[in-house]
């Protein structure tokens, strides 16, 4: 039973991480790569390591997810004058 | 000694408290703070020298704890060559990059180096492999942000490239360490030493060539040579030269200890296997040079000839079977290129700012002008060409003894056609600086620079020439080296 | 040219694949096994929890070097040139409220995932994750505005924690050895690290969101 | 087949994926986001493959912990400087380093684009 749903999850972290890079808008792309952290985080249960599972979801998923928003929301604001030391 | 004055662990310490001070002061005192650190690194390999010379190799565990639960922290000869160079690179380098950047520094350079030289330090004297992914992650990106320092596009381009290419390396790394650790329960090496036999399972095998190829990557080999020469070649001459000099050693240094420590069985169950570091080192060589000739642009050239000097570094693998000679041709070969690499940076940084043009035609009349950054290009010339009494000479010398003893006499020839094609682009340079400059006499002559920053030059030159000179000690304490 | 590449590239990683997984289910079982070791050396390592035992003590150098890659990122960050600040007064109305709720919650959590390591799962890494987080949230909502690049409060709170795990690192040496702590104490010195890594790895890590150009 | 081998089998797969997609693909974005899965399968088979026999291993543990902020830290940087060059160039990808020529003339075309 607990082998078929390890087996479940490892299909699903496989299929998130697969439409992460394959997927073509860069804005789903980071949400695919989030929800692949959440499925990652719960993995990390599954192998009796929930230091790692509460480290993936609040870094690995949430401030790297975060970043990651915030970078492409700069990218789609195409602003390309404003940065530092650009005068 | 008290402990707590434990060279070994204050080349860790002292670097990391002054970069961490620097950070602090933000961007203030950072020279001071450097000359200071540095010098007390110095110190500190120095006494680590004496220690070493008087009982082959120190320990230390960091935490207390014997393997394999701690960290065991090794100096022997080998590091200690490593660490010597560096650290009196590093110092020199800081002398010249005060003068260099006395008008602007870029944002962050001085706690970046520090950082850089903690890392280093630390990569040369782990003995655990887990530990040394950190330590390579602590050299990479400080290496990254030195390169990205400026924040000009072809920096930053630069800097991305860099930094794929060494994620991707640690990346490696890091997933041949997992399948250690799965296969024997330890990431210590010299465990491992004893743990890995040749019946080692697959796991092993894939582990051993994902950290090794990895390492090549980090370590610019061809071919994986791309990130290096506009990383090298872009950066400001004190970054060039710290990055071309040291950092690729401590990714190389890291795979020689590999393959003569923990994946020793392997390189001897499959004695062919040598021959691959070998036929890429060769080609680095022939193509690096090849390049060198043809590049435009002054620290292209330098660059491109980095490529070509650490394909001599390979080249010692297939022959490490026949004693002590190929080990030590390969670090001698490391150290002289280093100060060499260093020297031929620095001067062409002064050739650059003073000449105001940064193409190799650019050099023309500088002989006139700016006669020590001149002899200083010259005298590391003479290093990386292999000429007599340089180190570069010894180095090439012990390499073809080897190559010799050991029937590979291919190895011979490359040897010594790559002397004839660094000739080849040493003198081009030096053709050009003794000609009269093909625009007006009319031009003012350019301000002379700060006597500090030919000076530095010509010492790391010196350094070069003066290590085929001197070269017993440290042959001596290479070959007291027990893998 | 550049087909035949992708290609060749695609068959050796599906080759890497196959023989990672062969390898991988193939593996007989290791010779060493560290678990019992830690256990047997647990009652002197200061902390009950196994993780925060081998995090900090049997293995806190790595910690301690890998602090420094944090600082790191943040000094490449300085070095390229900081990102410029996001545009005011776009953020959701809502937003401050549900900060000015969640906050408080956030630093709770975070000094109890603190307190918790020395036991059971949590410590200063996933407390600076939760601090880290709060302090995003609050830039969000426009509470907390960005850091120019010379703001020495945060370059104190980083630098700070990192000082404080040099100096008992340094202090050790007298001990013997690197972070070599002595089993009465090595409680109390690795609360005093972990106190200060969580404040300076949680203000490393928002300074990755706050620290931003400043606006001319 | 215990959790530990079923977890280590898909961290090679995911580090393989990763590893294609970082060689691979061109934008900047994506390839971050490729190597953050490299990491991701390595932490797997490093607690994974030493866990095959169902005990659980601090000592892999406390590594993936310190990889993780090696990881955050990697992607911070990297991402500063994606979004540097296209602050500076208006693009998102950075051609691939091939043979010497198309180098010389894309370092023509970035210098073009910056207009120094």
């Amino acid at each position: 039973m607990s082998t078929a749903f390890d087996l479940l999850l490892a299909a699903a972290l496989l299929w998130s991480a697969w439409r992460t890079l394959a997927t073509p808008q860069i804005g789903r792309a980071v949400i695919l790569f989030i929800v692949f952290g959440l499925l990652l985080t719960l993995a990390w249960a599954r192998l009796d390591a929930p230091d790692i599972a509460l480290a993936e979801a609040a870094i690995g998923a949430g401030l790297t997810g975060a970043l990651l928003l915030d970078a492409v929301a700069a990218l789609r604001a195409r602003r390309p004058d404003d940065e530092e030391g650009q005068s | 000694m008290t402990p707590l004055l434990d060279p070994l662990a204050w080349l860790i310490l002292l670097p990391l408290l002054w970069a961490t001070l620097a950070f602090l002061a933000a961007d203030r005192h950072g020279p001071m703070l450097a000359l200071a650190g540095i010098g007390g690194q110095l110190l500190c390999v120095i006494a680590l020298a004496g220690d070493v010379a008087s009982h082959g190799s120190i320990g230390h565990l960091a935490g207390g704890w014997a393997e394999p639960l701690g960290i065991r922290l090794v100096a022997d000869g080998l590091s200690l060559v490593m660490l010597l160079l560096t650290q009196g690179v590093a110092l020199t380098l800081a002398l010249y990059a005060r003068s260099y950047f006395s008008q602007a520094t870029p944002p962050a350079f001085w706690p970046l180096t520090g950082f850089l030289l903690a890392g280093m330090n630390a990569l040369f004297l782990s003995g655990d492999l887990f530990n040394l992914y950190v330590t390579l992650e602590l050299v990479g990106l400080a290496a990254v942000g030195l390169v990205a320092a400026g924040g000009g596009a072809a920096q930053i381009a630069a800097a991305l490239r860099y930094l794929l290419a060494t994620l991707v390396g640690s990346g490696a790394y890091l997933f041949g360490v997992a399948l250690i650790y799965g296969s024997y329960g330890t990431v210590s090496a010299s465990l491992l030493g004893s743990l890995i036999t040749s019946e080692a399972p697959l796991a092993v095998w894939l582990a051993g060539g994902l950290m090794l190829t990895g390492l090549l990557l980090k370590t610019a080999l061809l071919p994986f040579h791309f990130w290096l020469p506009p990383a090298h070649g872009g950066a400001p001459a004190p970054v060039s030269a710290l990055l071309s000099a040291l950092v690729v050693k401590a990714s190389f240094y890291l795979f020689l200890r590999l393959w003569l420590g923990p994946f020793a069985a392997l390189s001897e169950a499959l004695p062919a296997l040598a021959q691959v570091p070998a036929a890429l080192g060769a080609t680095a060589i022939l193509w690096g040079s090849w390049r060198a000739i043809r590049a435009d642009r002054l620290k292209m050239l330098v660059a491109y000839s980095t490529v070509a000097q650490l394909g001599y570094l390979f080249l010692i693998f297939p022959l490490l079977g026949t004693g002590a000679l190929a080990l030590q041709a390969g670090i001698l070969q490391a150290t002289a290129h280093g100060l060499a690499k260093a020297a031929m940076f620095v001067a062409a940084g002064t050739l650059i700012k003073v000449g105001g043009s940064d193409r190799v035609l650019g050099v023309a009349g500088a002989a006139a002008h700016l006669p020590v950054s001149l002899f200083a290009f010259a005298l590391a010339g003479v290093t990386l060409m292999g000429l007599p009494p340089s180190g570069g000479f010894l180095a090439k010398w012990l390499l073809i003894d080897a190559a010799l003893a050991a029937g590979q006499p291919w190895i011979v020839v490359v040897a010594l056609s790559g002397g004839l094609l660094a000739g080849i682009y040493v003198f081009r340079v030096l053709r050009l600086a003794f000609r009269r400059p093909t625009t007006h006499d009319d031009v003012p002559l350019p301000q002379r620079p700060a006597a500090l920053l030919e000076w530095t030059a010509f010492a790391l030159a010196a350094g070069s020439v003066l290590i085929g000179l001197g070269a017993a000690p440290l042959l001596a304490l290479i070959a007291g080296v027990q893998p | 040219m550049k087909a035949l590449w992708r290609s060749l590239t695609v068959v050796a990683l599906l080759g890497l694949a196959a023989a990672l997984l062969v390898a991988v289910l193939g593996l007989p079982p290791a010779p060493v096994k560290l678990a019992g070791e830690v256990a047997t050396n647990l009652g002197a390592s200061g902390v009950s929890h196994p993780v925060t035992a081998v995090l900090l003590n049997f293995r806190g150098y790595d910690t301690f070097l890998e602090v420094a890659v944090l600082i790191i990122a943040l000094l490449g960050m300085l070095a390229a040139g900081l990102p410029p600040p996001p545009p005011t007064g776009s953020r959701n109305a809502m937003l401050p409220t549900l900060a000015r709720l969640a906050v408080p919650l956030m630093v709770l959590a975070a000094v109890y995932l603190l307190w918790a390591g020395a036991f059971r799962p949590g410590g200063a890494f996933q407390a600076a994750a939760v601090l880290a987080a709060a302090a995003v949230l609050l830039h969000l909502a426009e509470i907390l505005a960005p850091w120019p690049r010379d703001r020495r409060g945060p370059r104190l709170a980083i630098a700070g924690g990192f000082l404080l795990f040099l100096a008992i690192a340094a202090a050790l040496l007298a001990n013997g050895g690197l972070l070599r702590y002595p089993p009465e104490h090595a409680g109390l010195l690795i609360v005093l690290i972990e106190s200060g890594l969580t404040v300076s790895l949680a203000v490393n890590l928002a300074a990755f969101f706050l620290l931003r150009a400043d606006k001319t | 087949m215990s959790a530990g081998l079923i977890y280590a089998a898909t961290g090679c797969l995911l580090f393989v994926l990763g590893l294609g997609g970082v060689l691979l693909l061109k934008a900047l974005l994506r390839r971050i986001l490729a190597f953050n899965l490299m990491g991701s399968g390595a932490f797997l088979v490093l607690v994974g493959l030493a866990q095959r026999d169902g005990t659980p291993d601090p000592v892999p543990q406390a590594m993936v912990l310190t990889g993780i902020v090696v990881a955050v830290a990697a992607t911070a940087l990297a991402l500063t400087l994606a979004r540097r060059w296209h602050a500076l160039t208006g693009r998102e990808d950075i051609a691939r380093v091939g043979d010497a020529g198309s180098r010389a003339r894309r370092m023509a075309n970035d210098r073009r684009k910056v207009g120094r």
